[in-house]
């Protein structure tokens, strides 16, 4: 597992390359944490990751929660459809929005916060 | 807050794992900060071992003693530290005494899985051929036991509100005819979500879906050439995990999670669960069967033994689970209030119950323990409690459960007089007089009321609705037991033609008795039961013990619900008439007498003639009338509902009981009318030209409304 | 009246598009008016799946109520922020295609469709209500 | 009937069949696959729906998609409609910029 920090029309972008689960998912968190700030709008993108775990789920939803009570929010990219389909059945997919792609992603974003004022 | 005691103070033999004394409760494996807290009870063994492994590997990567000064008690508990808790499998081997005939039967050889695993490997895939030379066949894994619930909450509906769906996980979705992403798992019930709502019912209660081996006894079919299996998967391996061959994400391990959304899901929909629980007996079998755990961990404690150390067999499987035992009762109590707090299962139905009743001899006892402690329980005080009041070893308790107010019943006399009086036996105006109104025979000396009886004339053992109707006798050869297998009282008539039939006239029969047999149930007093697949008439080929049949003569065939659209819009309808009508869901038994001052009794029996009901020895006839203003002992406001029901093989007239006068009679169904006249939506009831008679059809039913 | 409640995902629209169509087949709605009923109820639900929740998402609840030989009416409600698509800018249909944006159809369509679409916020949820009639 | 749609690209003809349904859930991949039109310079898109038996306006803005992709000197064919289909259409003032027509001669 990999994480890099890219940029991307002033929201936080966060590439994750390869598997996440519990035997990275605290190196993830530690890395991930420190993004976690007022009002941030943060995109996961899951494009190169091939693998998420239980624990990995978690972890994504322990940052959607933190992220939300800062008053912002996550969203996902290039979820695989391995990824897709457990996250649908466990129920996870509900805590979630997900895109196929970033300027999707970003769209998005920008009509939410439109549509909010 | 810092605590003091999350640092290592002992390492392992061979240096590789941190490790401290553990916490003896709660049992089984628990993420604790920095590590896994193990913990397990053995009174007589003398030694235990932790084994682990990584996941599927064929050998351990780590055997862990306990060392003598971990153990308080007779447990041994230890926090293993730094584990990859997503990817261990974990088991244990026990030392101790080989003395079968004082009942124990240590192996040490053998690696056994935890009593109280929260999550079991081995069979991860439905039908995926496991490999037998593998060492530890069913695994034990380490659960995360968190789930985001949001605001859901077990639903309380009071059971006598309840319309049960009773399905097979596998069986409800696994035909190619289902239509769903997911078939034969969890995720495909949730995909049938919308259909359940359009049926209308209010619980479903799922077939054993706790870990079970489907392989256990396979062989193939001398008939058929199919392979056996345990389809219906009454044998437990384990008790606190679910069956992971039933879920889509059982191949991840998310099984877990993949329950707890769908019980999410169903509870958002306004349905509640109830699980079928089998704790009568294991899948370990008896003398020869296999070491899956309890038998190898403490067998005195788990089993009914003889006095010279075999296993008593009141379940029919082979053993016997020492459920009064105070260790077995704690885990069974541990295991329901675990599927109560963190599944947020509504209620339990309990697979041959009059076993949990039997002291550690097998003596039946008139206060059985456990089942007073799951009766007053505080974490099961709002469960469904609902007892299979019999056993294979002869106690039949219908009517007689040890109940403390908390206990319904499978009612088995039920279906059996209903079925009865509806294929045309003389007679039987009595016994459903006491059917109809929630069998106070039964359940009226105890005031049980009307909620004891769980009302059903199919359930998974036995005929399918249609078969009931088309078959007079069993049909089992498939699962090659010369037919010898399954129940021979099955009080059906099979409409003139035995098995499909292309005459229309028989046909049309089966479709009428069908309807005659839903609209008795649904306007019965007491918590209705329908089978999956019912509804739509599902056949299952006159089999009436499909135990071992993981194919199309159990699964259910969606494309009949195109073919026999008909009835399933008249169980939808009556469905909808039983939710609209407070009347038909009382709490308590009746009293016989009108105490509200309306001017009728809260129930009264008609006949041909009104106001005389037909008792004798030749009747097949029956009429009654429910008072709306007596609707749950008063307290609710409900129009007038008589349903008068002619098992003859002519019609009758049947003299309709004078109402108020600014009242008048609407008729909601008509079993002898052609379709769509044979039913009306809730509040678009006809009204009747003829307010005085009605002439009901050959073995027909009719449901009038006054308003 | 029947109802089914559903997480705001695109996977469950065929599942609430359904629900609502048997319903619709039921009251023996012809095919052009089924059209409608399926035009009007996608584009609602999808508009409140992309839009209501930005942040994570929530449920939508559907209700139908059957009139026999009538109406079919269907209640959509959502959790999300209060949003009334009804005051929505009409897209500029006589615009040249090329400068068309994008986006804003789906209800103008639904209003053209229904006899009746409704929106109203009660509480914290919005609640659409589309009506279709059965043709005499 | 199966959801399907295939795009074919002959000289500076785009070709393109739809079938089935084209909604909110299989739009988003039919527009993916609409970008190979972009920057061709294409005399004419024929969208040929004699089998298309439904549209809602995420299958519209794919279309409009298609259009403003391929510029203005590309001319829309719209071939063998539905009654149905035709209605949602003209509805949303699409018509006006498409040749509607029952048969697609080469």
């Amino acid at each position: 597992m990999e994480i890099k920090n890219t940029a991307g029309e002033g929201h936080i972008v966060i590439e994750i390359v390869g598997s996440l689960d519990s035997t990275n998912v605290s190196q993830a968190e530690e890395k991930i944490i420190p993004f976690i700030t007022d009002k941030a709008c943060m995109v996961l993108d899951m494009g190169k990751c091939n693998y998420v775990s239980s624990a990995g789920l978690r972890l994504l939803l322990m940052i959607a929660k933190q992220l939300a009570a800062k008053g912002g929010w996550l969203s996902l990219v290039g979820v695989c459809d391995d990824v897709k389909d457990v996250m649908e059945m466990t129920g996870f997919s509900c805590f979630f929005k997900t895109y196929n792609t970033l300027p999707e992603a970003f769209e998005a974003l920008k009509k939410g916060g439109m549509a909010k004022c | 807050m810092l605590r003091v005691d999350l640092h290592p103070t002992h390492v392992s033999k061979c240096g590789r794992y941190k490790l401290r004394p553990g916490k003896p409760l709660p049992f089984g494996a628990t993420i604790v900060p920095g590590g896994v807290n193990f913990s397990i009870y053995s009174h007589a063994a003398t030694s235990c071992e932790l084994v682990l492994f990584e996941k599927h590997a064929p050998e351990p990567c780590a055997n862990i003693s306990f060392p003598e000064e971990f153990r308080i008690g007779n447990v041994f508990s230890m926090v293993v530290f730094d584990l990859d808790y997503e990817n261990i499998e974990y088991g244990f081997r026990m030392d101790g005494p080989w003395n079968p005939q004082e009942g124990h039967r240590f192996d040490k050889s053998k690696i056994l899985m935890d009593p109280y695993a929260k999550v079991i490997s081995g069979r991860d895939v439905w039908g995926a051929q496991p490999d037998w030379k593998d060492i530890f066949q069913h695994r034990s894994r380490i659960c995360f036991d968190d789930f985001d619930w949001e605001d859901d909450h077990p639903l309380e509906v009071p059971v006598e509100d309840l319309i049960i769906y009773e399905m097979h996980v596998r069986g409800f979705s696994r035909h190619a005819s289902s239509g769903v992403k997911h078939p034969g798992t969890f995720a495909g019930i949730m995909e049938k979500l919308p259909y359940l709502k359009k049926l209308g019912v209010s619980c479903v209660e799922l077939m054993p879906i706790h870990e079970f081996d489907e392989f256990e006894n396979s062989r193939v079919s001398p008939v058929t050439g199919k392979l056996l299996m345990n389809y219906w998967g009454y044998s437990n391996v384990g008790f606190f995990a679910p069956r992971a061959g039933f879920a889509a994400t059982g191949k991840f391990g998310m099984q877990v999670d993949e329950v707890k959304n769908l019980v999410k899901q169903l509870h958002k929909n306004g349905i509640e669960v109830i699980l079928d629980v089998v704790f009568n007996h294991t899948a370990e079998g008896n003398e020869r069967g296999p070491y899956i755990s309890y038998r190898g961990i403490d067998n005195k404690t788990y089993y009914i033994l003889t006095p010279d150390g075999y296993y008593f067999n009141f379940s029919g499987c082979g053993n016997t689970l020492n459920c009064n035992n105070p260790i077995v009762r704690n885990m069974i109590l541990d295991c329901l209030r675990y599927w109560a707090a963190d599944y947020h299962v509504d209620g339990f139905r309990f697979d041959l119950a009059s076993i949990l009743g039997r002291d550690q001899n097998g003596a039946p006892m008139s206060s059985p323990p456990l089942l007073e402690s799951l009766a007053f329980d505080p974490v099961l005080g709002k469960c469904k409690l609902i007892a299979e009041a019999w056993d294979a070893g002869g106690l039949y308790q219908v009517g007689s459960f040890p109940a403390w107010g908390r206990w319904a019943e499978w009612n088995g006399k039920y279906r059996d007089d209903l079925r009865k009086f509806l294929k045309g036996e003389a007679g039987m105006a009595g016994a459903m007089a006491q059917r109809l109104q929630g069998s106070p025979d039964l359940y009226g000396w105890e005031r049980r009321g009307s909620t004891a009886s769980v009302n059903f004339i199919t359930c998974h053992d036995g005929f399918t609705l249609m078969d009931m109707v088309s078959y007079n006798g069993k049909h089992n050869e498939a699962n090659g037991e010369n037919n010898s297998d399954g129940s021979n009282d099955n009080y059906s008539w099979n409409c003139g033609w035995e098995g499909d039939s292309t005459d229309p006239n028989v046909n049309k029969l089966r479709r009428k008795q069908m309807k005659n047999a839903v609209a008795m149930l649904l306007v019965s007093q007491g918590t209705p039961m329908i089978l999956a697949g019912d509804e739509f008439g599902n056949t299952q080929f006159g089999n009436n013990n499909a135990y071992c049949q993981d194919n199309e003569i159990s699964w259910v065939d969606w494309s009949l619900l195109n073919s026999n659209k008909e009835i399933f819009e008249f169980f939808r309808k009556m469905i909808a008439f039983r939710r609209a009508h407070p009347v038909l869901r009382s709490s308590g038994h009746f009293q016989n007498r009108d105490y509200m001052g309306s001017g009728f009794a809260d129930i009264t029996w008609h006949g041909t003639k009104a106001w005389n009901a037909d008792w004798s020895g030749e009747a097949q006839t029956l009429a009654f009338m429910l008072c709306g203003k007596h609707a749950k002992g008063g307290k609710a406001q409900d129009n007038n509902i008589y349903v008068a029901m002619n098992m003859h093989w002519e019609m009758r007239g049947f003299e309709l009981p004078k109402l108020p006068k600014s009242q008048a009679w609407y008729v909601f169904a008509n079993t002898d009318a052609r379709a769509p006249q044979d039913i009306w939506e809730v509040g678009e009831e006809k009204k009747l030209e003829n307010q005085s008679e009605f002439l009901v059809g050959s073995r027909s039913v009719v449901v009038l409304i006054g308003k | 009246m029947s109802q089914l409640t559903l997480p705001a995902k695109l996977e469950n629209l065929d599942s609430m598009i359904k629900f609502i169509m048997d319903e619709a087949d039921a009251l023996g709605f012809d095919k052009k008016n089924k059209f409608h009923i399926r035009l009007s109820a996608e584009e609602i639900l999808v508009n409140i799946i992309n839009y209501a929740y930005p942040k994570n998402t929530g449920d939508i609840r559907i209700t139908l109520n059957p009139k026999e030989k009538e109406s079919l009416e269907i209640e959509i409600v959502d959790w999300g922020f209060a949003f009334n698509p009804l005051l929505r800018e009409e897209p500029k249909t006589c615009l040249p295609l090329e400068e068309r944006e994008i986006g804003g159809l789906g209800v103008f369509l639904t209003r053209k469709v229904m006899d009746d679409v409704r929106y109203r916020r009660d509480g914290d949820c919005n609640i659409m209500t589309l009506t279709k009639k059965i043709a005499p | 009937m199966e959801s399907k749609y295939s795009v074919n690209i002959q000289g500076d003809v785009a070709k393109i069949e739809l079938s089935g349904r084209l909604d909110a859930v299989n739009a988003p991949a039919f527009q993916e696959e609409l970008k190979k039109l972009s920057g061709s310079s294409l005399k004419s898109i024929v969208f040929f729906a004699k089998d298309l038996e439904y549209i809602s306006s995420a299958g519209l803005r794919a279309i409009i998609f298609a259009k403003q992709k391929c510029g203005v000197q590309s001319q829309v064919y719209l071939v063998g409609a539905t009654e149905a289909v035709l209605g949602v259409i003209k509805m949303s003032g699409l018509d006006t910029f498409m040749h509607i027509q029952d048969t697609y001669g080469e």
